[in-house]
């Protein structure tokens, strides 16, 4: 759906050197968004910049036809689109995406790295709604990003949630994975089978927790990001690479249109050509 | 059949058909091959039995992954890509996407490319009228492997070659897609004009490059790319107009389109139809606006049919 | 001499010069031909004395009214222009013009063009060291009148013909402008290395049109002009990158260059100075800011002298 | 001078299909600013327009360091302009070229054509100043449009003002020269040699009007407009030619530092190439 999107809120939360910020949009696709969907924002109806901008839905609101969106300023894009006021309209494409799968039985695990989180809170209200246990791991920084980064939003949530920061200002000291281990020793987070993991956060941390929770048998999605154009599948801008699990062929799969939800043990981390 | 003041137009019905010798459009509005995928994936956004056509994603006889990530990077008003030709190869693209884009309500163009003589003979032949495809353009700014890379859309004569023999394989009507990164865009249009070209297309994506200053890498991971979007527009529709006065083949023009200002640019400058590229990735709905806008253009105008812009600027 | 952490930089001194062959300059920014007058129009904005050097407007032998207006046209993230190489004759400049020129507290280049090889020869003879001026930039984006009209900077032989008598006639470094409207910057960059280029500077403008679609004529008066600005950037990043590595001769690198980030980019893909023209127009402070954002670059990465930077894409 | 000029008020004027706005700025510029003279406004702070607009100088507060700019929305540049609201900055060049002479004796005559009144307020007033006798002769669409072109400033200022409307809603029915030509007969205005006659607007008005004036022995200025680069002098985009009244010589002129005012008898109206 093309849609006119009404601003409803736009501020930003907490300290402002994170520059996170949090926009509530009133829009139809809230009617149809799906935990691990996301949108195509033009932020500027100039040329400068040209190209829309992806961002993931981090909550629904169906009666309220409200979408929030937490993003972090990172770039020109980003900019231009936190200089939005309530009442001005932005043009969003969406819901894009295949999203999270929710799991029929068994526990569900969210792992965050950074603002990974954000993606990962629809998926775990959806959970909660549906009395699935579910419970957040989350690596950060220091305990400023967390707070800035909507941890409150879990709490009000009533999820559980582990923290590890750097620099052991809050939470376990050290990155996720470290405190993962500490924490799933001997409880069934670790023991594998019957328990989901959905993985959202830089690259590099997305791949060792698939392949952490790949080995003790859990069934592992992961959250792709990369540079879109369309973010409908029409121009191979945006492709990760997949191995088909029994054939073991390599093929490509399109993170707007087959993702950006894709299962941990399809991704292949390093392929190069 | 040109005065302003006309009466009241406002319900005047414009002919918006354009003729590119064999290929008949309903509307003279296209999409870019490489930007809309197989014709599905904007269905969402855009009706494309709206549309005067699409072109596909170029193909090749062999599948191909296309070059590693990243593989866009955004600029001034435009865009870099590298996707390297990824596509489902021939065999697949017949067997697994041909059946649904015969489907399509509308005029279907197959961009095929390739490496060598041999690969252009082979896609070439695979297309035949009544196929469910209606025209075939040529993407000939791919390097020829077999002579150490030299690219065929900047060498007249292999230009030249290349659709002289795609003519000779297909009954389909021919579109020469032309590289923007020579030094005479019209030696390149009447080298393909003589090779048989029934349509040229133009332009392709100029060569370009963007770094990344705190990695100190190129921002592609192929290091080049071709450069789209409304930056380019300038160079498009200065060799569409220059090309437009030295053959004479139909024109579509591209690089650009964002609007329907833009696409009448190209039409005045000598394009008979325009296709929008980097602009449906603004805005899916740029090609139905710009329709719109070409028909409410030519009606303020005094015009009747849209042909009958073509080429005043000239 | 790369490390991140290296303590506190923040007042570490950059060492800014670089050495373009014969010729050095304070730091590697320079602001454009045609872009910044004869070195006076900008002083109340940007002080020249801080610049790298300037480069005045291209002369000819005689002087020219120019082309008829309009004259410019901004276009996505850039501008087109047909100024016509107005400017008031060698003789008027050495007698009215270079008195002031050779006051200017900056390394002055001269921009010199031609219709013919004759002129270049008279333009080159004029300019031999102790002149006030400090190089000779050669504008090889001319029409050749004596051929037909055909460009001197899109024919290698023509292109290195003229470099080779400029050079014979001038003592100065001789600076060999490249036009980007060519297949093979490569070979362009050959050409002129073997006339005896001292310094290549690229990129010229894109050769551009835009339509008035009220008026359904060109905007320029002229009607092709000069692409030049941001639109231009990675096509212009893209020729250094590829020039830098097939040549030795030192490039001085411009076309789009509005920030330190863009001169960074030029830089890093091998381009020793860099120029800024259009930049001028959005931002008279553009020069200044580009030479302290490269200043702090280098010193944020941990580098002591600007030259450490460039080619570090390649 | 370059200038973040801090905008302190800016409104649409009468009638908005005119799209005719009022910008006043604050600035140093206003202590060096004269009549006739521009500045040059960066409507954007990206790169969407890329280059500078050039919008006469209105009206000059020296003690309050404001600037007055009156402009017509015409193009994006200008559309782009309109959406900047009070408090916020505008980046400015000026004040730049060479502004009207204020005629030792005689009357001064102003005639305008369209908005080609804008530039001629500030000389209006400073006239005013120095108790020289001025008028303005002004043709327009029709009423509407001289309230909404800031009539009433004129009026406000104390300036005798002789209006023409096309559709003779108000004042003469016809064009400008027709109105001058009705009421200078007899009268000083027409009598030429004393008189000094500033002319704005569109390039054929002001070219007839300049050769009337000129021809009753006049002296005229004329304010001229090209599209600019620079507006320093640098790139000569904005050029015009001129014939030296002695010599006959043909030469360019500078709109932006020649000009923009330039002697009407020395502007060659129908010079091409
Ligand atoms: C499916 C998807 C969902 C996303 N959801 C969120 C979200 O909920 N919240 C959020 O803050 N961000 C999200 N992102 C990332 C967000 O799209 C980018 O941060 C944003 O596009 C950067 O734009 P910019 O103009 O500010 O930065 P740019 O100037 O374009 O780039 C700044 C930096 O960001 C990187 N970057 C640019 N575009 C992308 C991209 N598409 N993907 C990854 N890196 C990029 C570049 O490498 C560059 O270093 C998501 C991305 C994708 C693909
Ligand atoms: C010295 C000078 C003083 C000016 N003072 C005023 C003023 O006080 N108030 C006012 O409303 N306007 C003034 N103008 C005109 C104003 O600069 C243009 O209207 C404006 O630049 C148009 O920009 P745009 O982006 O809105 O329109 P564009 O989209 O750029 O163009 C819209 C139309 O305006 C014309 N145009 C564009 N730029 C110029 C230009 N520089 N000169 C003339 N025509 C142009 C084009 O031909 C086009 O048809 C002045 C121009 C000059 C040169
Ligand atoms: C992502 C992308 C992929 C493209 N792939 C192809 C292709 O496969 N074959 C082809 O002939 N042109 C391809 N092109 C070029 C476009 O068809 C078009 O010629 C060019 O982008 C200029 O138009 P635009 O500025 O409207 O995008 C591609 C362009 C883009 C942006
Ligand atoms: C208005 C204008 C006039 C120019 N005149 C000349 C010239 O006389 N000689 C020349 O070699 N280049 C000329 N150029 C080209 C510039 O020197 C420069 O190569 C080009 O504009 C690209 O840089 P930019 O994008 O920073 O402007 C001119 C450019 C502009 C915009
Ligand atoms: S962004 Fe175009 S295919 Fe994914
Ligand atoms: S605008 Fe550049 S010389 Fe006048």
């Amino acid at each position: 759906m093309l849609d006119k999107a009404k601003v409803v809120s736009h501020q930003i939360m907490g300290d402002p050197c994170y520059k996170i910020m949090k926009l509530v949009l009133r829009t139809d696709i809230a009617r149809e968004g799906q935990p691990g969907q996301f949108v195509h924002v033009q932020v500027a109806t100039g040329l400068d910049p040209l190209l829309r901008r992806p961002i993931s839905i981090a909550d629904i609101d169906r009666e309220a036809r409200e979408l929030t969106l937490l993003y972090r300023i990172k770039g020109k894009g980003t900019e231009v689109l936190a200089q939005v006021k309530a009442g001005e309209r932005l043009s969003l494409m969406g819901p894009l995406g295949h999203g999270f799968t929710l799991p029929e039985q068994g526990e569900l695990i969210l792992v965050a790295g950074g603002i990974g989180s954000f993606p990962l809170l629809p998926l775990a209200k959806a959970a909660r709604a549906k009395t699935i246990p579910v419970r957040l791991y989350w690596g950060g920084e220091d305990e400023d990003f967390f707070t800035s980064a909507g941890l409150g939003l879990w709490q009000d949530a009533g999820i559980p949630v582990s923290l590890s920061s750097m620099d052991g200002s809050i939470g376990a000291k050290g990155n996720v994975l470290d405190l993962i281990r500490e924490n799933s020793s001997g409880s069934e987070a670790g023991q594998g089978a019957g328990c989901s993991v959905a993985v959202c956060g830089p690259q590099v941390m997305m791949k060792v927790v698939s392949e952490y929770f790949l080995q003790t048998g859990a069934s592992v999605e992961v959250s792709l990001e990369e540079r879109m154009g369309c973010a409908v599948g029409a121009c191979l801008g945006c492709v990760c690479t997949l191995k088909d699990e029994n054939s073991g062929k390599i093929r490509r799969g399109k993170v707007c249109q087959d993702g950006p939800i894709f299962q941990g043990k399809e991704v292949l981390w390093d392929y190069e050509q | 059949m040109n005065s302003e003041k006309g009466g009241d137009n406002s319900m005047k019905k414009i002919n918006l058909e354009v003729n590119l010798g064999p290929l008949a459009l309903r509307n003279p509005v296209l999409t870019c091959s490489g930007t809309y995928g197989f014709g599905e994936e904007y269905a969402p956004y855009c009706p494309v039995d709206k549309l005067g056509g699409i072109t596909l994603k170029g193909l090749t006889p062999e599948p191909r992954l296309g070059n590693p990530l990243p593989r866009l990077a955004e600029t001034p008003a435009g865009m870099i890509n590298s996707v390297g030709l990824e596509n489902p190869g021939l065999e697949e693209f017949l067997h697994s996407y041909l059946p649904r884009v015969r489907e399509l309500p509308t005029t279907v163009i197959a961009n095929i490319s390739g490496f060598s003589l041999q690969d252009y003979e082979t896609m070439a032949s695979a297309f035949q009228s009544g196929s469910g495809i209606d025209a075939l353009e040529v993407n000939i700014s791919c390097p020829n492997v077999k002579h150490g890379g030299m690219h065929f859309g900047t060498h007249p004569d292999s230009a030249e070659e290349v659709i002289a023999l795609v003519k000779k394989k297909t009954d389909l009507p021919v579109i020469a897609k032309l590289s923007p990164n020579v030094t005479d865009i019209v030696e390149m249009a009447k080298a393909v004009e003589r090779g048989g070209a029934d349509i040229i297309s133009m332009i392709n994506t100029l060569l370009g490059m963007s770094i990344d200053i705190e990695k100190r890498q190129p921002l592609l991971a192929n290091k080049v790319g071709g450069l789209s979007g409304p930056a380019i527009r300038p160079v498009a529709v200065r060799m569409v107009w220059q090309v437009a006065q030295a053959v004479k083949v139909p024109i579509i023009g591209m690089g650009g389109i964002l609007t329907w200002q833009d696409a009448v640019e190209f039409m005045l400058a000598g394009a008979k139809a325009v296709s929008i590229g980097t602009g449906n990735f603004v805005n899916p709905l740029a090609p139905l606006e710009v329709i719109e806008g070409i028909e409410e253009y030519c009606r303020r105008q005094g015009f009747d049919a849209v042909e009958e812009i073509v080429g005043l600027a000239l």
